[in-house]
């Protein structure tokens, strides 16, 4: 399992990218765990085409959580809201490049959970 | 090893901590505090009661319903001596912990409680303990008093003393944390709440898997325990009362076994026990618990308790040696065989995660108790616990492994 | 036998089947309505899960937890397609039907009844389908309807009919009868009930360990069923209900796992279907459930349904060729694999001990649907019933059985 | 088990001795087994030594639970109430002569239930 530390997600849970607050922000969003505690926020400012000229997170949390939550802020750069519906669970794993039983895949979608109920609303959601 | 007591050949009894948790890496399971693993002589009775006289009881009889009867009526005596009832009619088959706890607080509680009527909880409690109390407080409408956990991980008993001042009716406490593992003084709790003319109802999940427990002693009122948690399968619990306040209670499910006589549109009650289980209930499983407390006996809860003090004073010494970690709780003497901790920077998350995969099974979040966590301004610990079945050596493999998680996040 | 169904092959799969009850007399099980026998696919299940996998479910993140965790859920999604759920969440685990009807009668029924509304209820219920009831009927003041049985043993539609014009809320309905035998047209009483605004709760205790089951081509609102009727263990059963209905309904018992967050004085309700599961669930039972599914669905229930008619017309055929001998229930076409009976001078308690003289072990006794018996001025009858182990022959044993006693008591 | 259908306990059973109610009595109580419907009355006359006079018994139910009262009744001819308080589940194994499970037992017991309840009131009835 220590694998599931690889690396690149332990430089992105040491160096989170993209973490902080936008204030204006176009959309906000946070939600948690309650489980485990682990808690994300997402701030977007989007053009006028709706694509993400600005992003930032904050939060608290595992390493998976974390590191998921940099990596989605570094990926979803200049795309637009629409591009972002179309993420799945499976883009994350992708991302991370890792195998993950139920409870911790909870801790890697959060982020993406935060970052479409914020764009869409909750019924955008659909836990797989 | 105290003793006649060994561990290492206790393990020999158990299939799972045989088992790899992947190539070459042994099971370690320090997570008995969730649930116990279960010995051959448990798995065997299950087996051969569900191969040889599975039979649904009570109302049968035919050979196999005789014996089903007899089977799961001598285990409940077998438990009833276990806590020493005065009577196994006082031995109620329920779930588990938490469904022992809703019987009393939906039973007991909206018979002899009314709006306005305070209860005293504390801040140690599983939510099992908790959420019954304040659904009953926000359906009847109570006021709840809190006990809180001081420095030390030990109850307030001078706040405790001041609570009951206030005339509460009941007083609803665990017997053993299942994160501080603190040992709460139940017998003196008792008395003052007698005292004071308070009812008090144990949560006993923690206590009764590990210890000697007298209930006629600790002058309780009402006991509850789990059969997973103490070496016996999933699906039954115990509650125990006081034959009166059983007695004098209205049922609290209804259905086959719980009545005497049913017509249309009214029906007589049973007795007890069988008032408080109606339908089939967990044969097998009550029948497993049984063997279960039989293989404890076995063993002696003395000698359990003694072997568990013994190896959470050595988990503690060798934790508080990790730089960064924090075990919370009292000491060693005043616990059961649970450590519940923090590592710096690190989510317990990773810790656990880390720990699995040398096989060291351990449990992170909040344990069902995030009242208590949040009084510790934590949202979550890890926590490996012991059971008869854990050595010096697994605590070293904790503690080994608990490095390599330093190492991952240095 | 019909197609590959052989039920003398099937037996070979059951331990208990096996059994001599005494020397040289092996076991005829005639009473599969009160608890079946299980499969050794089934124990083989239970024992692997307690070897291998054991560990609380949900929370935690080791590797015993999450196998634990995924056999556990995984036998959710097997339980809610044999029933052909649109969702495993509508898959509640419960003790027994007895425990998910009172599940039903206390959330959805203190949520959405109130003084003077009125419930249905049938003559041929099972205690555990009327006593919840009652219960409620009297703590919150319901008006309880009867439908009541005719003179074939079926109940009466067009009393059925004029029932629904009082507006009730509810009507609560057996598949079938543990008496009886009678399988009612619960599609067809639903459509009724939902034409008046009702809902319809049915006990499927009976019908789904025998036949295929859809709920939603039956358009029901709520299902109940055990999985030791179904070859499954005890202390496990399913309540299903809509996902709309589940999700408005407050939570029934309170404590770990039914929660997303608790603080001393309040808590926040968890997503279906955990918030109807308080506590450490029958998690090995469970598990075993699905297996006892799976072994169904390698039968076929459809198979498993037509083997149990032909056992049934022949029992039904040769009972009735006993002088003094009556079945009760109507014609075998319209029933399951159940016949209660009587013997003229002779009280059932005496038939099922004699039988059991040479294994033959039928149920004695009111089973649990008194108002059933006086409705028929009797107060116990005796009862076989088959499943898809019992062959022609078994039945011949109870013939001969049958003789016997008439000889005893001639 | 047929064994239980002894020829002396067959014989009580159809042709019960005592059958029937007295009226007026100086002691009548009567209970039932709800569970398999077993019913038993009991009538008795007693003198001024409080011994029984007269006795009879009414009911329906099993083989064993008629042949049990038919056979206790015989028993108590002439007994005082005294001694009719010292009857144990014992006597009337011995009497019907054969070993009974949990579920028959009360099928026997049930006329000496009826019989102590009526002669001392019902904390006088324990059951074993
Ligand atoms: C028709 C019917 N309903 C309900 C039940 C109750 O089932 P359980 O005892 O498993 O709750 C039974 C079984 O006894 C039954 O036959
Ligand atoms: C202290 C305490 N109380 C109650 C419970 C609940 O037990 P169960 O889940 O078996 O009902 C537990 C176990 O999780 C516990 O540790």
């Amino acid at each position: 399992m220590e694998d599931m530390y690889r690396e690149v997600i332990l430089d992105h849970y040491k160096n989170p990218r993209f973490k902080g607050e936008l204030d204006p922000a176009d959309i906000s969003y946070q939600d948690d765990n309650p489980l485990c505690g682990d808690m994300i926020r997402i701030d977007l400012r989007v053009d006028e085409n709706n694509r993400v000229v600005e992003c930032a997170f904050s939060g608290q949390g595992c390493a998976i959580s974390q590191a998921s939550a940099s990596m989605l802020m570094e990926d979803i750069q200049g795309k637009s809201l629409e591009e972002i519906k179309e993420y799945s669970r499976d883009d994350i794993l992708d991302m991370l490049g890792i195998e993950l039983g139920p409870v911790r895949l909870k801790c890697a979608m959060l982020s993406l959970k935060v970052l479409k109920v914020g764009a869409y609303g909750v019924q955008e959601w659909i836990e797989e | 090893m105290k003793g006649g007591f060994d561990a290492n050949v206790i393990r020999q009894d158990f299939p799972a901590l045989k088992r790899m948790v992947k190539e070459d890496v042994p099971l370690v399971y320090l997570d008995t505090t969730a649930t116990s693993q279960k010995p051959k002589q448990v798995l065997d009775c299950l087996n051969d009661y569900y191969s040889n006289n599975n039979a649904n009881v009570h109302r049968g009889i035919h050979t196999l319903a005789e014996e089903a009867t007899a089977g799961y009526e001598n285990a409940r005596i077998t438990i009833g001596e276990f806590i020493n009832a005065s009577n196994e009619k006082e031995i109620i088959y329920t779930r588990n912990t938490t469904e022992a706890i809703n019987l009393v607080a939906n039973s007991w509680g909206r018979t002899n409680l009314n709006s306005g009527d305070r209860i005293i909880l504390t801040e140690m409690e599983h939510h099992s303990n908790l959420v019954p109390w304040q659904m009953l407080a926000a359906s009847i409408g109570l006021e709840i008093d809190i006990i809180p956990v001081d420095d030390n991980g030990l109850l307030d008993l001078h706040v405790y003393e001041q609570l009951l001042d206030k005339n509460p009716k009941a007083v609803c406490v665990t017997h053993m944390s299942n994160v501080l593992g603190t040992l709460n003084p139940i017998k003196n709790m008792a008395i003052n709440a007698h005292d004071h003319g308070a009812l008090i109802i144990v949560d006993g999940a923690q206590s009764a898997p590990h210890m000697p427990v007298d209930v006629q002693d600790l002058d309780v009122d009402f006991f509850a325990f789990s059969a997973h948690k103490m070496c016996g399968p999933t699906g039954v619990g115990i509650l125990w009362g006081r034959y009166e306040l059983l007695d004098a209670m209205p049922p609290f499910l209804g259905g086959g076994d719980m009545i005497k006589r049913v017509h249309l549109r009214d029906f007589d009650t049973n007795d007890l026990p069988y008032k408080f289980e109606a339908g089939t209930p967990a044969i097998g499983e009550a029948i497993g618990m049984g063997a279960a407390v039989n293989y404890l006996n076995g063993l002696g809860m003395q000698s359990i308790w003694e072997h568990e003090q013994d190896i959470v004073s050595y988990a503690m010494d060798r934790l508080n040696e990790v730089p960064g970690l924090t075990v919370y709780g009292p000491e060693a003497e005043m616990r059961g065989g649970v450590t519940a901790f923090s590592l710096d920077g690190v989510h317990p998350h990773d810790i656990s995660q880390i720990l699995d995969g040398d096989g060291v099974a351990v449990r992170a979040g909040h344990h069902c108790a995030m009242p208590l966590h949040e009084r510790y301004k934590l949202v979550a610990t890890a926590r490996a616990s012991f059971y008869l079945y854990n050595t010096y050596s697994d605590v070293d493999k904790l503690i080994e492994g608990l490095h390599k998680v330093k190492q991952v996040f240095g």
